[in-house]
Order: C-alpha cells, then sequence, then structure tokens
C-alpha cells in the first residue's frame, strides 16, 4: 500500500459541564458520556428515558425545548435512536442516545414533549421498525400503505432491490387474483374517505328504503340513524374495515438472510486472516451451503406465504357465511337482534366445521 | 283559512357529511408532488392529512454505500433549490469528522455561493408563493428572470445549473473563473433591482395585506415546540439564526442582520424571506471585497477518503431552516449512518396545526408559506 | 389602494423593458465554456485510438453505476503504432442513470473522457430509454467529427478536486474493490 | 337607426344577426391572442411566437385544437346537467351581444329598455356555472360551482344599482338615449362614484383577478370547468370573452360617452367605430393588467367587499342623484359629491386592508369574521 489513508483521529476530549450537570440532576442514571465535535453525548438506558427526557425538557436549568433531529441507527444486535435537543434559554446542545436490542426494538415516544418528534418517530419506524411506545398515530410516514421491510436497516440489501421489489409486487398481485377466484374481497384497511363513501352509500340505501316504504319522517331519521350506528359498529368490529393485506416477506427474508450469511462468513474469514481470494471463496462456499439447505430443508420463508394465503381465505369464506346468513335473516324478516344473533350462530357453525 | 302546518329542520335533525377533498399529489398549490387530504365544513378546513413519501429515493441509504466524495451528488438532489447550502453542510460535516481544514479562498467561494443560492431560493419561494396567493404568473415571471441570472453564473463556474457537485472536503473542485468578482457584482446589481420588483408586486399590496396578515399566526413556543426553523421562527419574531448562533465556516466576519417578524402570521414569513436576500446580498458584496488569492483545495488529501470513528451533527442555516446532516464514522471510506434533517420535513409536520380551521383557499397560501422542497422531505 | 397602484406601475415598468425569454430552439443561448451536458470519450488523433484504456477507474468511482467498460490488448502496441498496452474494448454509459456529477471526468487518469459542452450534449430525448445506453462509438463520435471544440479539463492532473493525485492503478484499485465490497455485506 | 343593410325587414335583421354571430368567435379568438401577448409583455415575456407573424394566428390554432380534442366526459357526471351548462353560460351572453348598440348603426336591436334587457340577461350564465359544478361530480368543481353561484349573484346588485344611477341620470333606460345623452359631458364626470362601483363589479362579473376565486388555479384549478375539455371548455372560454367586450363595451357606452364623446354628436360611421373601439380596447386592457399584477381575494373577503363597502356605495350614489334630481341642484354639485364619495370609498378599503389581521382574522375555529366595518 503507497498511501496510509486514515486520517488522524483527535484525542476524546473530557467530559463537558453539560454531562456533569446531568449526573448532579440525575443522581442514579448511569451516562455513558461521549463529547462529539460539535455536541456533548449521553448514551442512557432504556429504563431511565423518559425520566431523563422530561427532566431534560422540564428543569429549569436544563430546558431543552427545541428537539432538532432524531435518527435511528442499526448496529447489527441493537438498534439506536439519536436525539439531537438545543436550548433556546440557555443555548446549550446535547445529543442523547438510547438503544435497544434487535429483538425487542421498543423505545417510549417524547412526542408529547416535543411535536417536532411525531414525523420523525414515524418516519424512524418505518425505515428501522423501531416502535415508538405511546405515540399517537404511528402509522408509515414516507410510504402511505406501508412496506413491510424496514430499508434502513442494514440488513436490508441495497443490490437487487428492483428484482426482488418485482417479486414482492408480483405476489401481491397473486395474491389479489386469488382473493378474486375464491370470490370474496380482501380489501385492504378501509381509508377515512372510503369509509365516508360507505357511509354516505349506506344512508342514501337506508333512505330510499325508507321511502319506498313509506314512513314518516321521524321514523325514516330514525331507520337512516340506526343504519349508520350499525356501520359504526361493525366498523369497529372490524367487519367492515376488511382484513389486513396480504404480506408476502419470504424474498425479503431470505435476502436478509442470505445477507446475514455473508456477513457472517465475511468477518469469520477476516478473524481467520485470509487473504481476498480466501475470502472469496469461504464466502462463495457459505452461500451455495446456505442455498442448498434453503432448497432441502422446507425453506420456513417459502412456507409463509402459503399460511398466509389459507388466512385470508378463512377470512373470505367467514365473510360469506356472515353475509349469506344476514341476508337469510333479512329475507325472514327478523329483528335487528334476531339477525345478529342468527349470524353468531352461523359462524359458530362454521369455525365448528372449520375446528373439524 | 286552512293553516299550514311547517316546521323548519333544524340543523341537528339533518345528516351532514363531511366532504373529503383530496388535494394533490398532482395540484398546482402543492408544489410538488405532496397531497394531502382535506376534510372540510362547506370553505372551512377541519382536518388535514399530509402524505408525502411520492419523492422517497432513498438518499439516506444511499449515501452510505458511496464513498465520502460520491455522496456529495445525492445532497444536491435533497433540497433541489439549495443545493450549495445542502452541499456546504455535508462537506463541512466529512471535514469535521475528517479533520480537514478548508483553505481561505474556498471558504470564501463556498460562502459566496451559499448566498447567492438562498437568494435563489427565496426567488423561487416568492415567485411560487404568489402564484398561490393568486397573482398570474409576473411575480413568478420576475423572480424567475433574476433566479437565471444566478444560475447562468452558477453555470459559468461550475458548468452545471441546478446540481453542482462542486464543494469538496477540503475546499471546491476547482477554481472560480478570472471574471469572477466583475461577474458577480453585475448579477448582484441585477438581482437588486429584481427585489425591488418583487417588492412592488407583493409588499404592501392590499390583497396580499388582506389575506395573509393575521393569517396561520403561530408563537415562538408553538413554532419551538414543532422544530420549526428559519424564516418561520423568524417570523415569529426569535432572532435565531445559525449563521450567527452558531456561526460556521467564516460566517464570523461578516456583517449582516437577521430579519424578524412580529406576529409570524404569513405576511411576516413573506417579508422576512425578501429581507433575508438583501442580506444575503450584503454578504456576498463583503465576501466579495475580502476573498484572498490561494489555493482552492487543502494540501495533502488521500485518495481514499477515511474518516476515524466518531460522529457529528453538523448543521447549516438553509434557506428553509436547519439543514443537518449526522454522520457516524466507522474509520471506513464511507459513513456508516448518514442522515439528513430536512428542514422543510420538520415544519411541514407542523402544517396540520397551522391549517385546521382556516378556508380552502388559507390552506393553499399556509402551504406555500412553508417553502416545502419535495425532495427534502421525502428524501 | 396605493399598494395596487404600486404595483399596477411595477407591472408596467416591466412592460416596458426588453422581454428576457427567447424563441429556444431557434435562438439559444451561449453555453459557457465549463458547462456540463453528458460525458463523451475523447479520440486521440495522433495515434488514431481513444485515449481510454479501459482502466474501469471511472467506472468504479461511478456513483450511480452507470458506466460498464472492459480492458483489452492493443493490437497496434503489437504493430509498434502506440504506446498503450491496453485499450477500451467495450464502454456503455447509460445516460438515463447518469447525473452529470463530473466524478468520472476527475478520476481519469488519462485525460480520456470530458463532459459535453455544446448543446449536442444537452437535447437528449429518445422514445425508448434503452436509446439512452450508448456505446464506444457513439460516446466518441462526437470528438471524433470533431464537433467537440475545446473541453473543460481543468481538474485532469491539477489535483485539484481531491481525487488525484494520479497514481499507479493496480494496488490502489485491489484496495478499494475489497474494501467496496465489505462495506456492502 | 339610420341605415338598414338590406331593404327587407327580416333579411337586414338576419343579417345583423349574422355579423353579431360571426364577429364574436372571431373577436375571441383575437382576444385570446390579444390576451396572452399583453399579459406576456406585462410578466417580460415574448408571448406566443410560433404561429404566424408573432403569433397571431396562435388563436386559430388553439381553435382548431379545441375542436378536433376528444370530448371527455366524467362517467359519474350528471349527462344532462353537465353537458346543457355550457349552452346555459355561451346562450345569454349572445343574447345580451343583440342588445348593444356598437355604434349608431351597429347593432341588432335597438331596444327602448336596452340596459334593462342587457343586465336581466347577462346575469343567466351563472346558472350555467351552479350547473357545470353539479355535474362534474368533482368537488372541484363543486366549490368552484358554489363559490360562482355566491360571487356572481353577490356582485349583480352594485353592478345593476351603478347602472341604475346612470339610467336615473339619463331618465331612460335605452342604451341609445344614454349615449345621445352624453355629446358633451360623459356620465363618468358626474358619477365617477357609480363608474368606480361599476368597473369593481364588473371585474367581478368576469372573475377575473382579483375577483377570479370561482376558477382559482392554485385552489379548485379551474373550478366548475376543471371536468370539460376540447370544445365544450372552449365555450367557457368564449363565454369569458364575449362577456369581457360586453362589460367593456357597456361601461364605455354608459360612462365614457359610447361613439360620441369627445367629438359632435354626427360622427361619420368610420370614426364612431374607432371611438368605441379605442375606449372599449381601454377597458379590455386595464382589465387584463390587473389580471397580471394582483393577487386573489377569499370568499368572504369578496362578499365583505360587495355587501358592506361597493352596495352601502351604490346606494350613497343612488341617493345624491335622487337629491340633486328633485331639488334640481346644478349638475357640478353631482361632480363633487361623487367624487368625495369615491374617495371615502377608496380610504376605506385602503384604511381596512392594512388594519391587519383585525378584520380578515382567522384564528381558530371560532373567530370567522368576514367583517369589513
Amino acid at each position: 500500500m503507497t498511501q496510509e489513508t486514515v486520517q488522524e483521529a483527535a484525542p476524546p476530549p473530557e467530559p463537558g459541564p453539560l454531562a456533569r450537570l446531568l449526573q448532579e440532576l440525575l443522581p442514579g442514571v448511569g451516562f455513558a458520556i461521549t463529547v462529539t465535535l460539535l455536541d456533548e453525548t449521553v448514551t442512557i438506558g432504556r429504563d431511565d428515558f423518559t425520566r431523563v427526557m422530561e427532566t431534560l425538557k422540564g428543569h429549569e436549568r436544563l430546558r431543552f425545548d427545541y428537539l432538532r433531529c432524531l435518527s435511528g441507527a442499526d448496529y447489527l444486535t441493537e438498534l439506536e435512536t439519536v436525539y439531537h435537543f438545543y436550548s433556546f434559554e440557555h443555548g446549550h446542545k446535547l445529543a442523547v442516545k438510547v438503544r435497544c436490542p434487535y429483538d425487542d426494538p421498543h423505545v417510549p415516544t417524547v412526542s408529547h414533549l416535543w411535536a417536532a418528534a411525531n414525523w420523525h418517530e414515524r418516519e424512524t419506524h418505518e425505515m428501522y421498525g423501531i416502535v415508538f411506545d405511546g405515540h399517537p398515530d404511528l402509522r408509515p410516514l414516507l410510504t402511505e400503505e406501508g412496506l413491510g421491510y424496514f430499508p434502513l436497516r442494514k440488513s436490508h440489501p441495497l443490490a437487487d432491490i428492483e428484482e426482488w421489489q418485482e417479486g414482492y409486487l408480483s405476489a401481491i398481485d397473486e395474491a389479489k387474483r386469488q382473493a378474486a377466484s375464491a370470490g370474496g374481497e380482501a380489501a385492504p384497511p378501509m381509508s377515512k374517505v372510503e369509509i365516508a363513501q360507505a357511509k354516505a352509500k349506506l344512508m342514501k340505501e337506508a333512505r330510499d328504503k325508507a321511502r319506498a316504504e313509506g314512513l314518516s319522517p321521524e321514523d325514516e331519521k330514525a331507520a337512516v340513524r340506526a343504519a349508520i350506528d350499525k356501520f359504526q359498529e361493525d366498523l369497529e368490529s372490524g367487519a367492515v374495515g376488511g382484513a389486513a393485506a396480504p404480506a408476502p416477506m419470504s424474498k425479503v427474508e431470505l435476502a436478509q438472510a442470505k445477507a446475514k450469511v455473508i456477513t457472517k462468513a465475511r468477518s469469520e474469514a477476516r478473524g481467520q486472516g485470509m487473504t481476498t481470494e480466501d475470502e472469496k471463496a469461504f464466502v462463495a462456499e457459505a452461500i451455495k451451503k446456505f442455498s442448498e439447505e434453503q432448497a432441502g430443508g422446507g425453506a420456513p420463508a417459502a412456507a409463509a406465504p402459503k399460511k398466509e394465503m389459507s388466512k385470508i381465505e378463512l377470512a373470505q369464506a367467514k365473510a360469506k357465511v356472515i353475509t349469506k346468513a344476514r341476508n337469510e335473516a333479512r329475507a325472514k324478516g327478523m329483528s335487528t337482534e334476531d339477525e345478529k344473533k342468527f349470524v353468531a350462530e352461523a359462524l359458530k357453525n362454521f369455525s365448528a366445521e372449520q375446528d373439524a | 283559512m286552512a293553516t299550514i302546518d311547517y316546521t323548519i329542520p333544524g340543523e341537528h335533525d339533518l345528516e351532514t357529511l363531511d366532504i373529503h377533498v383530496n388535494v394533490g399529489p398532482q395540484h398546482p398549490a402543492t408544489h410538488g408532488v405532496f397531497r394531502m387530504v382535506l376534510t372540510v365544513d362547506g370553505e372551512v378546513v377541519t382536518d388535514v392529512d399530509p402524505i408525502i413519501g411520492y419523492m422517497h429515493r432513498g438518499n439516506e441509504k444511499l449515501p452510505e454505500n458511496c464513498d465520502f466524495r460520491q455522496a456529495i451528488g445525492f445532497h444536491d438532489r435533497t433540497d433541489y433549490l439549495a443545493q450549495f447550502n445542502t452541499e456546504h453542510c455535508y462537506v463541512q460535516a466529512v471535514e469535521k469528522l475528517t479533520g480537514i481544514t478548508p483553505t481561505e479562498r474556498s471558504e470564501y467561494i463556498r460562502v459566496i455561493l451559499a448566498e447567492l443560492n438562498r437568494i435563489t431560493s427565496h426567488q423561487m419561494f416568492v415567485g411560487a408563493f404568489s402564484t398561490d396567493v393568486g397573482i398570474f404568473g409576473t411575480a413568478f415571471m420576475y423572480a424567475f428572470r433574476d433566479r437565471e441570472l444566478i444560475q447562468d453564473f452558477f453555470e459559468e463556474i461550475t458548468g452545471e445549473r441546478m446540481m453542482y457537485n462542486y464543494f469538496r472536503p477540503g475546499g471546491v473542485a476547482w477554481d472560480v473563473p478570472d471574471n469572477f468578482r466583475e461577474r458577480c457584482r453585475q448579477v448582484i446589481g441585477q438581482i437588486k433591482k429584481g427585489i425591488s420588483d418583487l417588492e412592488g408586486l407583493i409588499v404592501n399590496n392590499e390583497v396580499v395585506l388582506a389575506r395573509c396578515c393575521g393569517l396561520s399566526r403561530m408563537s415562538t413556543a408553538d413554532a419551538i415546540n414543532w422544530g420549526v426553523s428559519g424564516p418561520l421562527l423568524r417570523a415569529t419574531g426569535l432572532e435565531y439564526d445559525l449563521r450567527k448562533a452558531e456561526p460556521y465556516s467564516i460566517y464570523d466576519r461578516f456583517e449582516f442582520d437577521i430579519p424578524t417578524g412580529k406576529d409570524g402570521d404569513i405576511y411576516d414569513r413573506v417579508i422576512v424571506r425578501i429581507e433575508e436576500m438583501k442580506q444575503s446580498v450584503r454578504i456576498v458584496e463583503q465576501a466579495l471585497l475580502r476573498m484572498p488569492d490561494g489555493p482552492i483545495m487543502a494540501e495533502g488529501l488521500k485518495r481514499v477518503l477515511r474518516a476515524p470513528e466518531g460522529e457529528v451533527y453538523m448543521r447549516v442555516e438553509g434557506p428553509r431552516g436547519e439543514y443537518g446532516v449526522y454522520l457516524v464514522a466507522t474509520g471506513a471510506d464511507k459513513p456508516y449512518r448518514h442522515r439528513v434533517r430536512a428542514a422543510s420535513f420538520c415544519n411541514l409536520s407542523a402544517l396540520r396545526a397551522m391549517s385546521v380551521g382556516n378556508y380552502v383557499s388559507d390552506v393553499v397560501i399556509i402551504l406555500g408559506s412553508i417553502d416545502i422542497v419535495l425532495g427534502e422531505v421525502d428524501r | 389602494m396605493l399598494g395596487i397602484l404600486k404595483a399596477l406601475k411595477t407591472t408596467i415598468q416591466a412592460a416596458a423593458r426588453k422581454p428576457v425569454t427567447v424563441q429556444y430552439p431557434t435562438e439559444k443561448k451561449e453555453l459557457p465554456h465549463r458547462s456540463r451536458g453528458f460525458p463523451v470519450l475523447l479520440w486521440d488523433f495522433d495515434k488514431d485510438e481513444p485515449f481510454c484504456t479501459g482502466c474501469q477507474v471511472c467506472a468504479r468511482y461511478c456513483p450511480v453505476d452507470c458506466i460498464t467498460v472492459t480492458m483489452k490488448d492493443n493490437p497496434k502496441k503489437a504493430a509498434g503504432k502506440s504506446k498503450r498496452k491496453k485499450i477500451v474494448d467495450h464502454f456503455y454509459l447509460d445516460y438515463a442513470r447518469c447525473m452529470r456529477c463530473d466524478i468520472c471526468v476527475e478520476v481519469c487518469n488519462f485525460d480520456a473522457i470530458v463532459m459535453n459542452n455544446t448543446w449536442e450534449g444537452v437535447e437528449l430525448s429518445r422514445y425508448d430509454r434503452q436509446d439512452l445506453v450508448l456505446d464506444k462509438d457513439a460516446l466518441l463520435k462526437q470528438s471524433r467529427t470533431g464537433r467537440l471544440k475545446d473541453p473543460f479539463r481543468e481538474p485532469m492532473g491539477v489535483a485539484h478536486s481531491g481525487w488525484s493525485p494520479k497514481v499507479e492503478e493496480d494496488e490502489e484499485a485491489e484496495e478499494t474493490n475489497a474494501s467496496e465490497e465489505g462495506g456492502e455485506g | 337607426m339610420t341605415f338598414l343593410l338590406a331593404d327587407n325587414v327580416w333579411l337586414d335583421a338576419l343579417l345583423r344577426m349574422a355579423i353579431v354571430g360571426m364577429l364574436v368567435p372571431v373577436g375571441v379568438i383575437l382576444l385570446t391572442w390579444v390576451e396572452r401577448k399583453v399579459i406576456g409583455r406585462l410578466q417580460q415575456r415574448l408571448g406566443p411566437m410560433r404561429v404566424g407573424p408573432y403569433g397571431l394566428l396562435q388563436g386559430v390554432a388553439d381553435t382548431i385544437k379545441l375542436l378536433t380534442k376528444e370530448d371527455v366526459r366524467p362517467d359519474s357526471a350528471d349527462r344532462p346537467t353537465f353537458e346543457l351548462a355550457v349552452f346555459v353560460i355561451v346562450v345569454p351572453v349572445f343574447m345580451a351581444a343583440v342588445a348593444v348598440p356598437f355604434t349608431s348603426d351597429i347593432f341588432v336591436r335597438n331596444m327602448a329598455l336596452g340596459l334593462f334587457y342587457f343586465l336581466a340577461v347577462s346575469s343567466l350564465g351563472i346558472v350555467g356555472f351552479v350547473m357545470a359544478g353539479w355535474g362534474s361530480d368533482n368537488k372541484y368543481a363543486l366549490l368552484g360551482g358554489v363559490r360562482a353561484g355566491a360571487q356572481l349573484i353577490s356582485y349583480e346588485i352594485p353592478l345593476i344599482l351603478s347602472a341604475v344611477a346612470i339610467a336615473m341620470l339619463g331618465q331612460s333606460l335605452s342604451l341609445y338615449t344614454l349615449v345621445e345623452l352624453q355629446d358633451d359631458t360623459p356620465f363618468i364626470a358626474y358619477q365617477p362614484l357609480a363608474f368606480v362601483i361599476f368597473v369593481i363589479a364588473g371585474l367581478a362579473e368576469l372573475y377575473r383577478q382579483p375577483f377570479d376565486i370561482p376558477v382559482a388555479e392554485s385552489e379548485v384549478v379551474g373550478g366548475p370547468a376543471v371536468e370539460y375539455s376540447g370544445i365544450r371548455w372552449s365555450m367557457f372560454q368564449m363565454g369569458e370573452f364575449v362577456s369581457l367586450v360586453l362589460i367593456s363595451a357597456l361601461a364605455s357606452l354608459i360612462f365614457l360617452g359610447g361613439w360620441i364623446w369627445p367629438f359632435s354628436a354626427d360622427n361619420a360611421t368610420w370614426l364612431q367605430v374607432v371611438l368605441m373601439a379605442v375606449k372599449t380596447s381601454a377597458f379590455i386592457l386595464f382589465f387584463m393588467w390587473m389580471r397580471a399584477t394582483v393577487p386573489r381575494l377569499r370568499i368572504d373577503q369578496l362578499m365583505a367587499l360587495c355587501w358592506q363597502i361597493l352596495l352601502p356605495f351604490t346606494f350613497l350614489q343612488i341617493i345624491i342623484n335622487g337629491l340633486v334630481l328633485v331639488y334640481e341642484w346644478p349638475d357640478w354639485t353631482l361632480t363633487i359629491l361623487s367624487g368625495a364619495a369615491a374617495i371615502a370609498m377608496g380610504t376605506l378599503i385602503y384604511r381596512v386592508a392594512r388594519r391587519s389581521g383585525v378584520l380578515y382574522q382567522t384564528s381558530g375555529a371560532t373567530q370567522r369574521v368576514g367583517s369589513v366595518l
């Protein structure tokens, strides 16, 4: 090698006054203090998190009122969330880090303390899969319908992304096609607009029906009101909202598993001090082994979509039973109460059949 | 005489439905591929659901797989109206990490270009905003007329009109042309005239006053809580500008004022931006006087640039507010974690709080006053 | 009403000025010397072959992976007409992906690739996206027919941009290759 | 009334109608070009330049394009309403054109109640906008249609009342007579307030900036016309431009002395044509100039302006006229009183808009007041 390329690192500076102040104000909280280039940084544990954050916002000597930035980071075994704060009152700045294990990505929310955290947390949740407990509205932000995978995690492949995205889309199409052939509809959760539309349709139908029957205006109103109430009820119980969209994760999972294998093999090879050539060969070996395993050992990932399919079919069949029972009941002219009972009965029968 | 039994139905007797109006992703008011679902009660908006992400390109993930210099081009494409400001932020972050000191001349070049870029961005804002308020493209044309001048000037220096890729860790890619000073003065002279044109159209215009004054007022505390930065924050009366609060680069050497508003309403936001253009002109004039000769790239740089282990959250004052880059380095030639704190992303998150209870027409100009750039929001 | 009157005055004043727009395809503005269109390859008229040796540095440094290059032994070297041991075999550049960042020009050790500073490098529209993948001949055509006048080459050899100085590529290339693969895993 | 185009009365009427029927579309084609060119120049652009010399044939090219374009109708549109709406907009405009005397000779019909007929017929177009807004089954169109209904009906009132002030002064509803009366002094000298109100209300009737709320591009993307395409859309355009000409012509007739002032009552026909053309195009160009300069008001502000400023001041004008006519004060008192009232109105608007954030404030859902006074 002709050139040494790493620039020299400055020696780590002493912990700043802010960190000392924190230690003083929050005894019993473990702070790991580093001073990065622009901000003081403290790393805290998840258990102390809420307490620390409330102090940061509320304590008069700290008063961090401005949340500049909230970022996630993936450290393979752990996920990290970094908060950058600024205090307009005192003019000091601080970075706070908190880590959570990869398998249990939960961090308490701070969106009730800083409104700015709302979208940042939504984005971090979407990109890293970190769940911010207590967040009021943790919908996906950048992808309205959600992705089903976490693109900014290191395990998410960057190359070949088009290829497996195509696979993902075709899997969704496949699921839709199957759903269509099964006769029911596997609607995704209703959006606000759709709900409003359904409601309007329902109201119109109810009113037309009432008018056709020649009810008095009061009765008509009551009938419409009843229809709306029923719709609301159904909506809350999930009978109308539709089943969740299928999530054929198999290809993604496969890619991720593969990436893991590669990383592992490579670090192993490096650990053994192999040459580049050998390392490559070693990694190739590992991949080959992995694929063989997948092909031979009844890949668990490949089985997943099938299970999903059956679940959808079940839901569809169930919906069919409900519709049928309801129609039947209406045809017989049952009261609402009886109708509900009748439907419940039919459902029970259906589940019993399924179990058998 | 027969009496007619007639009762007027009260409001509560009628079943009413909220109307959801879907604005965007292709709508003249959304400045790009932004969508919002408005729930309206007549003309009054009762709920706003902003939907973003139509332009998400993974601009945070891509640089994690590029080396430090390759990633500059991706920063041009985040805030694509203030490319030099974004490059300035990223380049400084890398310099902080690697310990490179940029040369004096390159610092001046950077500041001049970044300030000119701030002017183009604000011109774009004034043009687009006036279209939202309803001027039939006139202010837009005047703004673009002058923006075009600056872009031509940038093209003469960097070769590109929008995606410059010109700042480098340690300096700038190549030196400016010999006639840089004269050309720059000439451009600035034109811009000053152009600003007065825009002022003539907008400032103190009765219709603009009627539309914008007192609309969507924001208190300083609210703005801080929502993470709002830049002209929106300054319009609330807080004198906070990163160029003065945490001077980076060589901004501490220049004399300029921080324009602030009083009420935090739409009109103040417009005025603050117009004033900021004048202040940028001031900075450029000072920098032109003091710009030294000398090398434009730091000595002794390595072909492969590696940063020692460490992290930095670098922030600069972009035209829309605080543009930040959070870099984590692990000793490799590429960042391990690369995060962009986009100003208009945070400002946009306050849209709902700002606009509920206003008219549909007002939501359009409230959105316009935030000055979103979708490349930055979605990244 | 004063503000509106002032605005009316502003617009009528503007109407008295000269229009700033031009009739574009018939009337074009002069492109500055440094203008960056899409990259093209240069032709070495002395040796009657391209400057490019197919060393793949540009392909490696391209942030968007739009360049594909292969190298072959130079037949003219055997004939003694050229000093280049190796010469480019295939060169594909996907203009649909290229982001005109100028990095390929800055890293090139042989001054073989430049950004097109004529209108030919700007006006590109095709009916098929596939047509935007240009091969070696198409990339060389402009330089070879003399339609590329005096491209901007300042970064080359001046160690300006931070990519240079030029060094022997082999070891460096190995090293970069390894590290890049390592990062992507 | 002096000459006939043909000896036969019926043939004469037919010819006159044919002239109107031909001139109007040609005028629209020309006016679109003029508007684009004028606004282009105000914005330091070239405007259309491609088709014909200086883009003169641009309107023809546009017309051909619009005629050959596919006629798209939304699937869920209310078909009869949707398709009828454009005719309801265009036909009244043509009907109104019938009553306007362009010179002492060139007109279709000289009606004794010409002014009344004109104002009555031209307000029918509102129905078309509401129909288009409703029939399109589009929320933007609906919002635009509702806005159009509210705005156009409201501004009819100051428009008509300011014309009524003129009718009081001339003691006639015949446009011909009203023009004849202005042989030495045009009515604008006696009625500056009515003139200002007429122009403002006329702008609103034409839904041009600052009153283009029903078709606001950045809010409701064209409003009632959003779902229309091809020839149907061009009928919207035609209605707009013909109304532009008619309102301008009416203003020059009743305020600027039409084909008479500043010359004698028996001008040659060519001079009459020139006079009318100059006066009408002055108004048209002013409307275009406004369009390129002024932003858009909000619907509640627009209503407030109409009901709380324009309407009281039109009544004031009528009262002034009544006083002067009943007590037989000299004519110059009219000028002074009306002028003073006009200045008062301007000052009021100036002060009101500058009292920032008090009158037009919309902070929160509770304080939504469109009050001006």
